[in-house]
């Protein structure tokens, strides 16, 4: 095997990339700060923690845990509501396009028409992209199902998101659905440029001492390695179907994962539990485990990688 | 199993008055692999969860101020009943040097004594320097001195050791105590002082930081320090106090 | 803590269990000599593999692989078809009657019709139980969706079993919905004496040396001790909506797993794959693990456990 | 990392041919904890996956007969190419005694090959039966008395060795090999024959069984033994070939 030069980077509805290695929302994207800080640790890009229209406090603690098998959360959505949000963003934006890299604003909302004020809000602060999380449990339709639970409420924030704002948008998905690769194709249908998937993973820990959850939410989402598999058939079910690009994540924690990403049809690869278990440096590292894959293997740019497994 | 399990399950063997508010929660069994410095979240179901200092490792104890309603349950429990555990968590202290000062406010003389008694299993010279409102304010002054530390007290009332803040303690002992790196846990204002004082005369630092914490490891963004305190103790911005913390390090150049 | 003394037994439909334990579909339920062995290692019930309507080979090997997480297969519902299922499941039950054991056979079938044909077919065998296996990826409706993805065609093949035998049924579903309670209740509705949840987490795993998917039949379903938090959310969201009892199930794999199922509200509760994790002998392992549990904490007996984390 | 991949992948070191249809496949790697009667599951990607006998665990090595699409694909693998290995799997043969009668046909000769290097690192006795069709299926004699085995074949046109099945050569072997236990791998006839020798000589047995395997770790029941075979050998019934085997005991009473 002949070590080859390898090029990393990658372009997502329009937006250049370094490398395709985005921060996943809800993970350190609270302040401009923190955005900038895991742009300098090699992010190709970055995702502000979802804003929804009203502040926000959360859940009281325990919100986030780590098992065996990564991490389950339920933060409860915690935000500091739009009017606030846009200065941190315009912020976080100007110090991360000095470094050349994407910000990728993430908004939710409990009804279609709040999608729509939001998509026109942050539209305001010029980020790169909109992800329009509407797989947030605990807001959706009268049954607690999020807007991503069905082809149906899927489209309609689309269309009204697409509507409100020019900047490229990103519709980011749940895992929980029977068939995901209709729900993405419902997006792309309503004039989305991307699909991002997965969002956490709906599941309950039990304390059997305790007899109680351990989430004080009860309900939470499983994020981290264990995911994986549930993340790739995911994505692997969106890219045969769509033609607009995925953001695919959950799960990834080093090189291998990000290129299984790659190969099951991702364009880029977000990142977010694993920043808990490998640090906030974990964007070059895994940068650098993809770049010894490569070279070793003979890829020499992401194109070649992409989709092979679902061919 | 029981690594299948996010919190380990601690029951309480001894819950002693340490002030008038305060008491330590001498606990069950040893937490494994823990240092000075780091912390533990604490749960009680129901009821909430919060970081907590380690103030001694094996068995596994926390001294906790009844200042609120979750810390305040937990001064309530009697020996027997359980409260869960995760951790530990975060970035301790680390002992660099033979002469060693620590400077405790409030409930921060609780990581002190777990690194004093540390330094002292090593042989090494601890001078402890406490701050407090007043002497029924006063934490572990006792504690410290029983495991041969010096202790230098300031009360702001001079109801113990010398009336004025800590830093004055500070400066006091340093006269006879050259010490190498000063240790400090405690309310911002003080650490800020701290902070500043060590840069002034360039002492080495490590400095214990307070945020609200949620995840505790380091996902959230809750626990960061913001950006003035940042440039004002040398932190890079985005400092988070669960992961890089909860102790800082200055090192003078 | 005094040592007390621990009931282990319980009821599920009629039918009654020395222990909750119960031998999930598709692990060594192949014949009667295996269904035969698990009772004898401990179990308190035996589910015989998914039956349908014709016999079928299954996919090619790899079917099924472990990874770090547990595992994952797409066994491709290998088995004998209908008619040579009947003496085997007669066998199987007089073996396992003649050690107090309870048989349930599991059915799947491509058509609402054909699961008719089946519930009436093995009803001819005087199982115990018909566990209605609706949640197979790759039989459904047209666009491959299991009948338990949607509250309609879960409710169509309930009716149409209710409708087809007087033995006790219970309907077992997928988890990759947006609300499992839903599904639940309809098939409460229709009649159904029991849920079981969950089946599988369809996933995938890619070899990124291979690029290519691990399976022959490239998406498979997770299982084992990495989907526990998502088993007990499920079993937790079903308990809270219906009222007929719950065999809960997935990644259990010790007796704290077990205990925390019931206490997220199941009845009994299924083992699969920890039995290649820890041996045929997992059941009286299990079983004495929560007898441990529940002797130390002082639970009596599982109905003083049962749903204690969701109240 | 590794650790997260259901199979390593393997280079072929060198593909050497043992007779007119089986190669001896030399990986590039050792496959560790591997013990002599344990097999390896094999993929090819888009070819599929079968399973094979560990003839050697330092490097990986397995004797493939080239008799259908898979073992053919693999017997054209050239130096180099990867194959994908999860494994070792299942229960292998355990040594029990000084003096060790091994009884291979086909390609069983493969696991007794690892199990007598095994017992001649421990500088015991080994003497082996190879039963074939003929002198050109035999298989892997000459490895065999390179690690200083006795060999004794048996062909059923006497081609090599004696005429006859290799029960007769067993029989024969053991009038001057007085060996404490009998290790089998071979086509389901002969180990039969084998298992009811022994039973009749109080010989202690330890016999390796093929069935059709599909997970290859005791979920699917597809490699059960038959209960007639089950009885006729001392089975228990539901014997599973990948997890409880390949290899079973026989102990006399
Ligand atoms: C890294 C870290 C380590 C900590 N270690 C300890 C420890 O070892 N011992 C301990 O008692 N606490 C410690 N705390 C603080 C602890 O986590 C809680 O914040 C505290 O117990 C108050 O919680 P509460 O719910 O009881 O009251 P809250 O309702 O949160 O607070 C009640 C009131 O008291 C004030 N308050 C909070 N903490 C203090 C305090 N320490 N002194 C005076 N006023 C206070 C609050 O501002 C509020 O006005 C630590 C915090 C951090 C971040
Ligand atoms: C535990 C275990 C260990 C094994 N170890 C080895 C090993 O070390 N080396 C090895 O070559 N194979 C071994 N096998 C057999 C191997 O798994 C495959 O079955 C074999 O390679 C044939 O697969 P195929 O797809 O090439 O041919 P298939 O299409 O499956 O078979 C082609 C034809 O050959 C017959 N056949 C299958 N195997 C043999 C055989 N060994 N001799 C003669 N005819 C046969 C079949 O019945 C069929 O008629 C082992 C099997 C098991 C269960
Ligand atoms: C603590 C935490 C908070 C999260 N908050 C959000 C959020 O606000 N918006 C969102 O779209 N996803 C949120 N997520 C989901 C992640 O963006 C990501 O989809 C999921 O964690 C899977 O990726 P991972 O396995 O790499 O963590 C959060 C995840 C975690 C762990
Ligand atoms: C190899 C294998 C085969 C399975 N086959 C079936 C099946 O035929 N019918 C069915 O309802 N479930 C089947 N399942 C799903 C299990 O019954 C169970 O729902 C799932 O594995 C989760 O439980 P576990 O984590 O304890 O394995 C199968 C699972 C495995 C691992
Ligand atoms: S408490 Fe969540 S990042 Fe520190
Ligand atoms: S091959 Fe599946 S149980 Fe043995």
């Amino acid at each position: 095997m002949n070590k080859v030069s390898v090029d990393l980077t990658c372009e997502l509805a329009g937006v250049r990339m370094h490398n395709p290695l985005v921060l996943a929302s809800g993970v350190l994207g609270t302040s401009a700060a923190l955005l900038e800080r895991v742009g300098a640790c090699g992010a190709g890009a970055v995702t502000s923690k979802s804003c929804g229209p009203e502040e926000r406090a959360g859940h009281p603690n325990p919100i986030a845990v780590e098992w065996a098998g990564g991490v389950i959360n339920a933060v409860g959505l915690t935000n500091p509501g739009l009017e606030a949000e846009i200065p941190t963003l315009i912020d976080a934006r100007e110090r991360l396009h000095a470094q050349g890299i994407p910000l990728i604003a993430s908004i939710f909302a409990p009804t279609v028409e709040d999608f729509g004020r939001m998509a026109a809000g942050v539209s305001a602060a010029e980020p790169d992209l909109i992800e329009v999380n509407i797989s947030c449990p605990n807001v959706g339709d009268e049954f607690g199902t999020p807007f991503s639970g069905s082809v149906e409420s899927a489209a309609a924030v689309t269309r009204m998101v697409r509507a409100k704002t020019k900047l490229p948008i990103a519709i980011k998905l749940a895992p929980n659905v029977p068939n995901i690769a209709r729900i993405a194709l419902a997006a792309q249908e309503e004039g989305a440029d991307a699909i991002t998937a997965i969002n956490t993973v709906p599941g309950m820990l039990i304390d059997p001492y305790a007899g109680r959850p351990v989430l004080s939410n009860k309900v939470g989402g499983v994020s981290g390695w264990s995911i994986k598999p549930i993340a790739l058939r995911c994505v692997a079910e969106i890219s045969r179907t769509v033609s607009i690009p995925v953001i695919g994540l959950g799960g990834v924690s080093n090189g291998l994962d990000a290129v299984e990403m790659i190969m099951a049809g991702a364009t880029a690869v977000g990142v977010g539990s694993a920043v808990w278990q490998r640090g906030v440096d974990v964007f070059a590292v895994i940068a650098e485990e993809m770049y010894e894959f490569m070279a070793g293997e003979g890829y020499p740019d992401l194109a070649s990688m992409r989709g092979i497994a679902i061919r | 199993m029981s690594d299948m399990q996010a919190y380990q399950r601690y029951f309480i063997s001894t819950s002693q008055p340490k002030n008038y508010r305060t008491r330590s929660l001498v606990l069950d069994r040893p937490l494994a692999e823990a240092q000075p410095g780091q912390f533990v979240m604490i749960w009680l179901p129901d009821v909430g969860e919060k970081p907590f200092s380690i103030a001694n490792a094996d068995p596994l104890t926390a001294a906790i101020a009844a200042v609120g309603p979750f810390s305040e349950a937990l001064c309530a429990l009697e020996p027997g009943q359980p409260l869960w555990v995760r951790g530990p968590l975060g970035q301790g202290f680390e002992l660099k040097g033979k002469k060693h000062l620590l400077v405790g406010g409030g409930y921060g003389a609780a990581p002190l004594y777990f690194l004093a008694k540390q330094a002292r299993a090593r042989g090494e010279e601890v001078c402890v320097c406490l701050g407090a409102r007043n002497q029924a304010e006063l934490l572990l002054a006792e504690d410290f001195r029983e495991i041969g530390c010096r202790v230098e007290a300031a009360t702001e009332d001079g109801s113990a050791g010398q009336r004025g803040l800590v830093l004055e303690a500070v400066r006091a002992a340093l006269v006879d105590f050259p010490a190498q790196t000063l240790y400090a846990c405690g309310p911002k204002p003080m650490l800020l002082a701290l902070a500043a004082f060590c840069k002034d005369n360039r002492l080495a630092g490590q400095f214990s930081w307070e945020a609200m914490m949620r995840c505790g490891i380091g996902l959230c963004g809750s626990c960061e320090i913001d950006e003035p305190t940042c440039d004002a103790v040398g932190l890079p911005h985005g400092w988070l106090t669960c992961k890089d913390g909860p102790v800082s390090f200055y090192q003078p150049a």
